[in-house]
């Protein structure tokens, strides 16, 4: 081993150790971007590195920086570009993006070694490969579908095809006997293609199924999945630092999953095999149509809370498609001048990815003292003058209180226990958890229907005249 | 391809030890950094890239070569467009000016 | 003594790796369990007794069977006592008949 | 490489994960036995995997046999036989026998390869070597120093030699003047011998002047300190189980020194080497015995607790020296049982090792939620009838809220905010950082004289009548 491989090693434990630090400073807000730097730091080094001291770059230098440049540029845009509500969407076609990498590399490693191989290939080569080749390809397609059903372009409905398990079943014994054969008995190229085109097409069958308000489960899920095979390659390549990189991922990933499963009460298993978020939803929503709504105006509700002690705001992911924290933070603001004590009251799912109402009060520069968790407010809201419900309705809901309903058991937020309850929505639009909502009949509730913008700004103005 | 037992068994050991290390960096993480966390970590499998650069260095032929152009393109975005979309979101948690320095 | 530069690096990996894993998993202990867990990890680095097994399995001459039987038995007092002594602290620990299950 | 050695590689694999869980379940108090079981467990398998595969030990295992009896016996009924106050000496010197097991390893590796090896030996190898040897042995004799500061058979006042500074630098030198020599030059097994010699002084040389107090983060740090002898020990060896079982020590052993000395509010290096817990101990104490002090009886003392409505104990050093744990519980199903709300502030470092009292208590069968940490308790001094201060005196000193004292700084329990406050002592002695203790002579304070446990039981004879 000559000087310069040793220093390959040094370089990969450096770049290793900024993506743990990394990682660990991700999960503390004071060092967060911190660690987001540091991690790219140490990416460019490993990359820089790689480029120039590779043997054989000095001809293919080209497919690099060609590569690296439309990457870049796209990578670079789209990141800038996207809109808040619109990041989760960005983070899967991220995600799909490495996925297909791995696999793409998965399928080159293969192809460079099937070459050159007399018979058998050694076994955990192979297996690694396979395991690239199949979990990459699931990550890219199933990015993709999460990425079409977050942006509205897939049915957001659980989509199942004719026959679907039989189909799934089919598709996995598929992939289990072209493996087996690769690694027992034949290397061969084209099925080797077959195989990961049964993986392309098992992402997107796998994922069709499963509800768009459980996608950032999924998204991070896939994200795990990546990491493992950026691990796998890492296994074949004898490359300590996709190694070490992937199998962080892997596993973080993983924890991320589960925890947030766990903040929405459900198991793993339920969010990927039990659609829901699903048809029940239309048939409800027609029958809280019948209901009577007790209707109020944004002027009577700016009284209420401009002479009220405590208001506790509850924002959902209405609050977010009307982009409408702008406005809330000066409603907040106004009030606080008058005297009155406000909250947020955020639930660990509300919204459509985790912290995603975090992420936009605090571009409304909301002060992160005021953003209560769950836990932390839920015995408040006894003493609360109103509960402000933001475009929330899932998180809302009384009903997962009780046996029978599709969300039961999840913790909620116990707005019905305020004085006053205020719902800002569109209409009688159910949640996406598709059922009804029996807070919104309750007779300390009041409606303001429309827009949560425009109607956040009308008690902006009222609470000023108050 | 010569991974000794040796070089297997090594990568095994690491394969564990980093296993048990993002388990353990991760668990400890609050709600409102979920998003950020995953974003984060998405762009630290863009490492890919680095394996992709590899297939370019020794790829022959057009078919290795198109796969080597589209792996690099493909691990350039996971970790260009992942860092980026990072840092953007954890700008917004920044605090304003007048804040006091020690809350939360 | 063939110790390749591989296998030096693999180490220097596997080190690094294990002392993130070490500081991860105790910076979140309880005041009250810093006392065993000081006891655990003494009887832990007792593992040294297999270095003292080697050693005796290559044992010859009357020095190095004299340092062999020493390293064995240092080694194997750090082991027995460390754990059976942390066992002992913890004993205390268990709550009595009586107790809730769920408190603390 | 053989299926054996494959074999063994999976078997430390194994090893080191039972030894990673159990440092993980022993940092919580539910899952603490079984994670120690667990690393027995894993233990047991390596040592067992290593005795019955390595080649060599046909001939020599009556050594392993012979050395593993005696060390069982002895290590065995030390941990049986000895009394819970006793447990700090209990590690510090198991810990000195692992350090010492890692020396001899790291002499009987020199020996061997200095004798085969032509000229001078790989670098890492050699330096490891040097490392493992070094702080083994200071491990080992720094044990041995902290055993006997412990169990009073050294005294436990700070010792400096006689031109201590100048005795430290010129070992420090010499150690690596010689290793230098040894990696650089010459391969010499004399030289590596006095190498060994200077490092068991040193390791004298440096806790001499450490006051017994500050013991326990000694041994904490010792511990660390084997851990990475053992992991050098590894490398050397090319022994996996080794090298990931010390590193882990080495690491978690250095935290927990951290923790332990921030919870007394001072630095590593001061505890290394401004040896506080000294001197001026007897200066104060005879400035102390000046002042009157207010005595009380057990019958006014149990009387005050009984119609009391919340009682504070307070538990220190005093109470683990007289074993008083066991009447402290009583009194505390008595008070209870009046309808008096006690709990136990637990200082971080009352005793003379962290947990001391839980351990204690929790022997004695007092639940948990009982006990409280000082920053969770420390505002409810305020109402509370009777702070009960049993042998504690360094935890409750209010000059450590004063600028200029030895112990400035240090969080304290705030005692003298409750209305009465009894304090249980022999007599006039200070505590272990020998000052006086100005609660003593607050106009709130009555002492109540005599050791802890017969006192005690006045106090339960006491109530029982009250
Ligand atoms: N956060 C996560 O990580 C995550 C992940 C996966 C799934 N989910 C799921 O997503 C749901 C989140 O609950 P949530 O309470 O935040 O939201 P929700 O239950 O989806 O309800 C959103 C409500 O906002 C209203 N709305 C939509 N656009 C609006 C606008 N422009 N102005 C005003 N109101 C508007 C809708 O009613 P109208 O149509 O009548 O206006 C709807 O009832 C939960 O079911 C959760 O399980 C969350
Ligand atoms: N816990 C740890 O990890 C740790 C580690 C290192 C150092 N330390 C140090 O140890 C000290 C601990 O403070 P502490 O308040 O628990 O104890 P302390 O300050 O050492 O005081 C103990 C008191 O108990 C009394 N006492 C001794 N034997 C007694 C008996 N049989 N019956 C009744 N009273 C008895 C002594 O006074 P009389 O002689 O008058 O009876 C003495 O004043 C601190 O200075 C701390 O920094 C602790």
């Amino acid at each position: 081993m000559d000087t310069l491989q040793v220093l390959t090693y040094l370089v990969w434990l450096v770049a290793s150790v900024t993506f743990i630090i990394a990682l660990k400073f991700l999960a503390s807000p004071k060092t967060a971007r911190t660690g987001n730097l540091l991690g790219a730091a140490g990416m460019a080094l490993v990359v820089a590195w790689t480029f120039f001291t590779s043997p054989g770059m000095l001809e293919n230098w080209w497919i690099v920086i060609v590569g690296g440049a439309v990457g870049s540029v796209a990578g670079f845009l789209g990141a800038k570009r996207v809109a808040m509500t619109a990041m989760p969407q960005m983070v899967a076609i991220f995600n799909g993006a490495g996925g297909g990498a791995a696999a793409v590399v998965a399928i080159a490693e293969y192809l460079e070694f099937a070459d050159h191989g007399d018979g058998l290939l050694p076994l955990p080569f192979v297996i690694a490969t396979l395991l690239g080749a199949v979990i990459g390809s699931v990550a890219l397609t199933g990015s993709v579908v999460a990425f079409g059903k977050l942006q509205g372009i897939v049915t957001s409905r659980p989509y199942m095809l004719p026959g679907q398990q039989m189909i799934t079943g089919a598709m996995f014994l598929a992939l289990f006997v072209i493996g087996v054969y690769i690694v027992g008995f034949e290397n061969s190229i084209p099925l080797f293609l077959v195989f990961c085109v049964i993986a392309l097409a098992a992402g997107v069958v796998l994922t069709m199924p499963i509800g768009g308000a459980d996608m950032p489960v999924v998204v991070s899920l896939l994200n795990s999945y990546t990491g493992i095979a950026v691990a796998a390659s890492g296994f074949v390549l004898g490359n300590y630092a996709l190694l070490i990189a992937g199998t962080l991922v892997g596993a973080s990933g993983a924890i991320l999953t589960q925890l947030m499963t766990k903040a929405m009460n459900r198991s793993l298993f339920n969010v990927l095999f039990a659609g829901f978020g699903t048809g029940g939803g239309a048939v409800a929503a027609g029958a809280e149509g019948e209901e009577q709504l007790r209707e109020i105006n944004a002027e009577d509700v700016a009284v209420l809370m401009a002479y009220g002690k405590r208001v506790i705001i509850v924002p959902g992911y209405g609050m977010a498609v009307a982009q409408a924290q702008g406005p809330v933070r000066e409603l907040m603001d106004l009030l606080i001048a008058k005297g009155v004590d406000v909250q947020f009251a955020i639930h660990p799912v509300a919204g459509r990815m985790p912290g995603h109402m975090n992420v936009l009060l605090a571009e409304a520069n909301v002060p992160y003292d005021r953003l209560k968790e769950m836990d932390e407010i839920n015995d408040d809201f006894a003493d609360t003058d109103v509960a402000l419900v933001i475009g929330a309705n899932d998180v809302v809901n009384p009903s997962a209180r009780e046996e029978g309903s599709p969300i039961s058991g999840m913790p909620i937020l116990n707005v019905d226990a305020a004085q006053n309850i205020v719902v800002l929505k569109r209409g009688r639009g159910t949640g996406f958890a598709g059922i009804p909502n029996p807070l919104f009949s309750n007779e300390k509730t009041a409606m303001l229907f429309g827009d949560a913008k425009p109607s956040i700004e009308a008690l902006v103005a009222g609470v000023k005249q108050a | 391809m010569e991974l000794s037992a040796f070089e297997l068994l090594s990568a095994l050991f690491i394969l564990v030890l980093a296993a048990v290390v993002g388990y353990e960096v991760v668990s400890k993480v609050p709600t409102m950094l979920h998003t950020p966390l995953m974003s984060g970590a998405n762009a630290v499998h863009g490492v890919i890239v680095v394996g992709a650069m590899l297939v370019a260095a020794s790829a022959e032929g057009p078919v290795r070569i198109v796969l080597a152009l589209l792996g690099v393109i493909l691990g350039t975005i996971n970790v260009v467009g992942g860092f980026v979309v990072t840092d953007r979101m954890l700008e917004m948690f920044k605090r304003r000016p007048g804040d006091q320095p020690g809350e939360r």
